[in-house]
């Protein structure tokens, strides 16, 4: 078994059982902390996928952007607010949540069926591209085949992207602000 | 009258329809006048006025070629039933009869009844009795036959219960209406075998003397009428319902236990309907229907009626009850009718029908009028005796003269000595029974040797009465010293009707001659036209050997009755039980019949209760277990499945409703489930 | 204005009056009632005097020769491709029914007259009995099956609530079994009605027909239906004419009432009171006997005379049965009802017989039995009102106490047990001579059948005399004592309005009876004429 | 060589867990943090399949594309639920029945 493997499982056990915890607290601090312990997982994981630009963005974006983001909130909110948003009902397992766990897991035995189903390593579009050598290799260095990109390509989603996160900001910063006539 | 008729029996046939229909009329008015004692002249007057035209239409028609005059009644079917009369021989006689025994007796019950309360209601059965009787003896058809059959029976109800207080009187009447009713259920079935074979009720056209009866045949046991052929049980059973007729009308065995106990009605209805007019319609209905009997019939009614005369005399020696022992009489005088009907006399048996209505009917006046007397004793002195028992009485002859010489004349008709009425009428029968029994064997030899013993056992009990009555001393002043007597003849209303009837009981109202009965007037006019008067040594030695030896019975009884020699025969043995108790009919009809029906009738009712409501109330109680089985399924299955959809539809709606809380995550789980089924769905097909 | 129409809805009319009157002249119910019952008398003795007699006037199974026929269409539906429905209102009579509507009408006015006795909720007696009298017309003169299945079913209700409401202790008991008995025929009858429904088509209009006239031909029915005489179809391995003509007589006969289906009578008679139980013997037991003759023998002759031999038989066995269990009885009541089913009997040998003369004299009888049962019942009420007991054994002697009352009761006891100069006589002597009759012109009925009903005359003598010899004669002891002897007063002058008429027409058709039997003789003679060619 | 079947998993694995924790939490922050779950397995796919598009590199790009509207869909989020608390002083979206306040 080689390395990445190991960390593959491993990546993948932090982010699952991480994920859990999420799922199963009660604790909304706790469930935030553990919800960027999955974060960070999934940047490892890829990085395993041989995207370590993602992986860097993921940080920096969610670590950096919206866990700060999300402490604010709390922080600015105060005290008061905290401890009400912390408010949840005691009872962990609720009965009212058994349809929902049902369907989930219903839907994860679906979704395991139709992966292991279909061999996504023998798609079509996957041996053409094995075929083609057109597979990211861990000795290349993508970023700036990315930054290329991102400015040929696909400038037109770039810029719809730029423009859409404008519009959430300003109406972030609308919604956000303390009550003056409303 | 729907034919054409010569005036002269025109005229005949409205005398005889007055004379039937004034009776009923008096009947009318007393019914609706109710009280009052004019109610007794008027039945009187109008059965006289009645007596005037039969004796009119009796002067025309006897031995006239018969008038038979009928208007359409209504038609059933295809069948037209005329009502009419028959004027001949037979029923202008018997009309005549009637109204001459029943003048006397209404007068005599206008005395006799006349401290009665229902005085009027009297004379309204009787004047009802009178119009049936007249009716029947002049109808023409079976229907109308019938009916007035059944009316006279009524009427004789109606009277034998006059005093309908009295618990016995109620019984004999119900018992001779149901006796009656038994012989009625006979005539009934013979009428219908009659018209089912003949398809008519017309009395003429079936027993006329080349009528229908007439021209069909028995052989080879079919009965053949023309076209109409049926197996020949068919006549018999029409004989045997005609019989049943007649002997439940004229008290023949076994039908006859009726007539003693019918003497709880009134003396006087007594000797009017029990002893000389309904007891001889029997013999009246024989003498109509005589064409139908065949030999072997006319046998059978010989040996019934010889034994019921030889039955009745027994009984009759030892009763000790004045009017039973009339009644048992009678029974044997009708039955002597009857076999004289069976031998073949039927000329006899016609003329010892008149003459024995008279005799008989006197007997029973001159028993009314000692009754009277007697009841006299017992209201005056305050005593509870029976005023009809023989035993009582005695020596009556000084107090009561006239009572005692009718007496005797009637009871010496009764025995049929030379001189009277009786010797003509009976002492042919006799020597025809004789006669007869010669070209017979086995059995019937016996028949008139009984009827010669019968003939012996009526001197006696004849004598017996009289020397009882009115010889020796009057017992009951022996039994209570200083009774206060003061017995005498009864007025002239008790002796005229006497007199009369006691004239009729005389020789020379029938024959001139008086020793020979085929000189009687009525005896010729019955006779076939082929009769060829055969002088043999019966005509002879009978009548002499009979009466000496009455005279010899007579004597005997004077002997042990008046002299008080003893009798030879002991009074306790079975012999006289068997006798007085009346050959223990009346017990044997009681345990035979009556309780079993009873007890069957109660049997069925028990089973209309427990049987057939019972398998009324087993079905009832299945329905209502299957019922409350069907409710059960109703409540838990129907109304349960019906349940269980409205639950369904409504956890369906609050399924559906829930769909739609405004909550986002049901919404999203809404569309998860949603997805995940599309998918799943996608995979499995 | 037709007047059988008028004659049957007169009643309701009255109903109506009486219905929309206020209860405060509950005290004019009574008279409207007899009004009513007067009317239609009047109305019904016009119908009687003007109904032609003769052969073209015969009526039976022709539609043309009915009198007094109104016919309308009522009900028509077009059903598609089954056809139209088609109901008429169609009534008419013949010699069959004359008769029965004048003896109907008569003993009507008997129990209006007797309904004095009814003291409480007056406003339904009334209105139930005037339905109930309208349904009986009705039910005589319906000449649509589907119109006499209403009418008689009509007549069910009315009666089970008189007696229900009206009766006497046992009365819910009594009335839930006569209701079930009838219920139990009738829903038989229906399912027949309909079979000959189906069966049956108008040769005219083509459609499916109830007409009963038209059920009685032959050539009407569809080849290979249910009840077509030559498609010999079978229900249950039966013959489906057979089946049908079973089925309709046992409606019937449980009307009538035949042994063993008789035990709703006595129950009923006893418990209901007096006017019902004079409607009930006088004219309800004849429709069982009407619809024997018009309906079973009329619809299924072949069947009718095929089976004549059991009709006969349970004729006889009902004569002889009812009157040995009348003898058994302590009860008056109860005696006169089993006397009714004896007398019924007579009607059902009658008819057995199919001869002329049977089937008048069963006509006979029910006229007669209508106005002596009527009178017996009324009698019995008049016991029973005075003192509320009707044992025998609790009475004796009454004929001292009560004289008049006593000679209608002689009257009625000797009319009924068929003393000549009196209906019954008449009627039972020639419904014997028909069953008599009947072993030598058409082979039906053997003899000793009309023998043994003859007996039944003689049982008949037994009850009757029995009774009056316990009750009425002898010395007077009742077991109320004085305090019955004062209230046993005799009958008073509307009693005798009841009894007179009755004994009156008693009487009269007995000295008469050419005033049935003229009327009826061509519709009877048409009957047996058209029965006479099923008999092999 | 870790296959691409394994991310496939582990993204199911994550998506599943996210949905459920979007489906019963009952608090507006948990919820947002449920649905960011699911992104994210989201976009663990596309870096997954993006290791075979060399040339263009479009499943990286998307991803980032992805982040970047995750990001913004975070601050708008929470800048919403931060009204809603201020309304209705409760952030539990069942409780919010009201469109307007």
């Amino acid at each position: 078994m080689s390395a990445a493997q190991i960390l593959f499982g491993l990546m993948s056990f932090i982010a699952l059982a991480s994920a859990v915890y999420v799922a199963a607290s009660n604790n909304l601090v706790r469930s935030v902390f553990m919800f960027f312990v999955t974060l960070f997982a999934l940047a490892g994981l890829y990085v395993l996928a041989l995207a370590d630009f993602v992986a860097v963005t993921q940080i920096v974006i969610y670590v950096g952007g919206i866990l700060v983001l999300i402490l604010f909130v709390f922080m600015l909110s105060g005290r008061e607010t905290l401890e009400a948003m912390q408010h949840q009902p005691k009872r962990l397992w609720k009965l009212a949540n058994l349809p929902a766990f049902l369907i989930c897991a219903l839907l994860l035995i679906v979704l395991f069926n139709l992966f292991m189903n279909t061999n996504a390593d023998a798609l079509p579009w996957i041996k053409q591209a094995v075929h083609n050598n057109d597979v990211i290799k861990a000795e290349n260095t993508m970023t700036e085949n990315i930054g290329i990109n991102l400015m040929t390509r696909y400038l037109l989603p770039f810029e719809v992207i730029s423009i859409l996160l404008l519009m959430a900001l300003a109406g972030a910063a609308h919604l956000s602000r303390k009550e003056a006539g409303a | 009258m729907a034919q054409t008729l010569p005036y002269q029996q025109l005229t005949t046939c409205y005398y005889a329809l007055t004379a039937v229909v004034l009776p009923v009329l008096a009947f009318a008015v007393n019914f609706f006048l109710k009280k009052g004692k004019a109610a007794g002249w008027i039945s009187t007057i109008a059965i006289g006025a009645t007596t005037v035209f039969a004796a009119i239409v009796f002067k025309q028609q006897w031995n006239a070629p018969l008038i038979h005059a009928t208007i359409p009644w209504f038609t059933i079917g295809g069948t037209a039933v005329n009502a009419g009369i028959l004027l001949n021989n037979l029923s202008v006689l018997l009309l005549l009869l009637v109204n001459v025994i029943a003048l006397p007796v209404h007068i005599y019950s206008m005395a006799y009844m006349s401290h009665d309360e229902g005085f009027s209601r009297y004379f309204t059965y009787l004047s009802f009795f009178c119009f049936s009787m007249l009716a029947l003896v002049v109808v023409d058809n079976l229907v109308l036959f019938y009916a007035f059959w059944e009316l006279v029976g009524f009427s004789s109800y109606l009277l034998i219960g006059f005093w309908f207080t009295r618990d016995k009187a109620v019984q004999a009447n119900k018992k001779a209406f149901i006796m009656n009713r038994i012989g009625d259920v006979g005539l009934l079935i013979a009428i219908m075998v009659l018209f089912s074979q003949y398809h008519t009720f017309d009395l003429n056209a079936l027993f006329s003397a080349d009528g229908l009866v007439a021209n069909s045949t028995l052989t080879n046991g079919l009965w053949i009428n023309g076209t109409s052929t049926i197996p020949a049980v068919w006549q018999y059973l029409a004989c045997a319902g005609l019989f049943l007729a007649v002997a439940a009308k004229s008290a023949q065995f076994p039908l006859h236990t009726w007539l003693p106990d019918a003497m709880e009605g009134p003396t006087s209805v007594s000797a009017l309907i029990h002893a000389a007019t309904m007891v001889a319609a029997g013999i009246f209905l024989l003498g109509r229907v005589y064409p139908l009997f065949s030999v072997h019939e006319l046998d059978a009614l010989a040996i019934i009626g010889c034994f019921t005369a030889f039955m009745a005399a027994s009984i009759a020696i030892t009763q000790n009850d004045l009017k039973r022992i009339l009644a048992f009489s009678t029974i044997s005088q009708l039955g002597f009718m009857v076999m004289a009907m069976g031998i073949g006399a039927y000329a006899s048996s016609l003329f010892h029908l008149v003459t024995h209505a008279f005799f008989k009917c006197l007997l029973f006046l001159v028993a009314g009028a000692v009754i009277h007397e007697m009841q006299h004793i017992r209201d005056e002195n305050k005593l509870d005796f029976d005023p009809q028992n023989i035993l009582y009485m005695g020596g009556l002859r000084r107090k009561m003269p006239i009572t005692f010489i009718t007496a005797v004349i009637a009871g010496l008709a009764l025995v049929g000595l030379p001189f009277t009425s009786g010797y003509l009428s009976k002492d042919g029968i006799l020597i025809q029974a004789f006669e007869w029994s010669d070209t017979k064997a086995g059995v019937f030899k016996i028949i008139p040797i009984l009827t010669l013993i019968t003939s012996w056992l009526t001197a006696f009990y004849v004598a017996r009465l009289v020397f009882k009555v009115f010889f020796g001393k009057f017992r009951l002043s022996e039994v209570n010293p200083g009774l206060k007597l003061h017995v005498h003849d009864g007025p002239w209303k008790f002796n005229v009707p006497m007199i009369f009837l006691a004239i009729c009981c005389l020789f020379p109202v029938f024959s001139l001659n008086p020793f020979l009965y085929e000189h009687a007037w009525i005896y010729k006019s019955f006779l076939p036209s082929n009769f060829l008067e055969r002088m043999n040594p019966y005509h002879t030695i009978i009548p002499i050997a009979l009466n000496i030896l009455s005279l010899l019975v007579i004597y005997w009884a004077y002997a042990v009755y008046v002299l008080d020699k003893k009798l030879p025969l002991k009074q306790n043995n079975w012999l006289f039980a068997f006798s007085y108790y009346q050959w223990y009919f009346n017990e044997a009809y009681q345990k035979v019949f009556v309780q079993p029906v009873l007890a069957i009738s109660t049997g069925l009712f028990a089973f209309d209760r427990k049987g057939i409501d019972g398998l009324i109330h087993f079905f009832n109680r299945i329905i209502l277990w299957v019922a409350k089985l069907s409710a059960a399924i109703d409540r838990y299955v129907v109304d349960g499945f019906l349940h269980f959809v409205v639950a369904l539809v409504r956890q369906i709606g609050n399924f559906a409703r829930s769909f739609q809380t405004g909550r986002v995550q049901y919404y999203l789980l809404t569309t998860v489930v949603a997805i995940v089924a599309w998918v799943i769905l996608k995979i499995l097909i | 204005m037709n007047l059988l129409t008028l004659l049957i809805f007169i009643p309701l009319l009255a109903g109506l009056v009486i219905a929309v009157m206020p209860s405060s002249l509950r005290g004019s119910f009574k008279y409207i009632t007899l009004l009513t019952a007067v009317i239609q008398l009047v109305l019904s003795v016009l119908i009687y005097l003007n109904f032609k007699t003769g052969a073209t006037h015969a009526g039976v199974v022709h539609e043309d020769q009915f009198q007094f026929v109104q016919k309308l269409p009522w009900i028509r539906l077009n059903l598609g491709g089954v056809g139209d429905l088609q109901i008429d209102y169609f009534v008419g009579i013949d010699g069959v029914s004359v008769t029965l509507l004048v003896m109907s009408a008569l003993v009507m006015i008997v129990a209006v007259i007797a309904s004095w006795e009814i003291k409480t909720n007056l406003k339904g007696y009334f209105i139930l009995f005037l339905i109930l009298d309208m349904a009986v017309f009705g039910v005589f003169s319906a000449l649509d099956f589907f119109l006499f299945y209403l009418f008689y079913e009509l007549m069910l209700l009315p009666l089970y609530f008189l007696i229900g409401m009206w009766g006497g202790p046992r009365r819910e008991y009594a009335s839930i079994k006569f209701f079930l008995y009838t219920l139990f025929g009738s829903v038989f009858m229906l399912l027949v009605m309909v079979g000959l429904y189906l069966s049956v088509k108008d040769p005219v209009t083509g459609n499916h027909t109830f007409n009963i006239i038209q059920m009685m031909n032959p050539a009407n029915y569809d080849a290979g239906s249910v009840f077509s005489a030559l498609s010999h179809q079978t229900i249950l391995g039966m013959p489906a004419r057979m089946v049908g003509f079973v089925v309709l007589f046992i409606a019937f006969a449980i009307k009538v009432p035949v042994v063993p289906l008789h035990t709703w009578l006595p129950d009923a008679h006893v418990e209901a009171p007096t006017p019902v139980s004079i409607l009930l013997a006088g004219v309800l037991l004849k429709i069982g006997g009407y619809g024997i003759i018009r309906i079973c023998a009329g619809i299924f002759p072949d069947a009718a005379v095929q089976s004549s031999y059991w009709l006969g038989l349970l004729g006889v066995i009902s004569i002889l049965y009812g009157a040995l269990n009348a003898l058994a009885q302590r009860d008056l009541k109860r005696l006169i009802a089993y006397s009714s089913v004896s007398h019924m009997g007579f009607v059902l040998l009658g008819i057995a017989s199919f001869t002329a003369e049977g089937i008048s004299g069963a006509i006979m009888q029910m006229v007669s039995h209508g106005f002596l049962s009527s009178m017996l019942f009324f009698l019995v009420g008049v016991v029973y009102t005075r003192v509320h007991d009707r044992d025998i054994y609790n009475f004796r002697g009454l004929a001292t106490l009560m004289p008049s009352y006593t000679l209608f009761v002689v009257i009625a006891f000797f009319a009924s047990l068929g003393l000549p100069g009196f209906s019954a006589f008449v009627a039972e002597a020639f419904s014997l001579a028909g069953a008599f009759k009947s072993a030598n012109t058409n082979g039906l009925l053997p003899q000793w059948m009309a023998a043994c009903g003859a007996l039944g005359i003689l049982l008949g003598a037994g009850y009757f005399l029995w009774t009056l010899q316990r009750m009425f004669f002898g010395t007077p002891l009742l077991k109320g004592g004085e305090s019955w002897k004062l209230s046993l007063t005799d009958i008073n002058w509307r009693e005798r309005s009841a009894l007179i008429p009755l004994a009156f027409m008693a009487l009269l058709l007995g000295v008469m009876p050419s005033l049935v039997f003229n009327k009826i003789n061509d519709s009877v003679l048409l009957l047996v004429d058209f029965t006479r060619q099923f008999i092999k | 060589m870790i296959s691409l079947t394994h991310y496939l998993l582990v993204g199911a694995c994550l998506f599943c867990i996210g949905l459920y924790v979007a489906l019963t939490k009952r608090n507006a922050i948990q919820i947002l943090i449920g649905i960011e779950l699911m992104l994210n397995a989201g976009i663990l796919n596309l870096v997954a399949f993006g290791k075979f598009d060399k040339a263009a590199n479009g499943g990286q790009l998307f991803a980032l594309f992805a982040i970047v509207l995750a990001a913004a869909t975070t601050a708008v989020a929470l800048a919403i639920i931060l009204n809603v608390y201020r309304r209705y002083k409760t952030i539990d979206p069942n409780k919010v029945d009201k469109l307007k306040g």
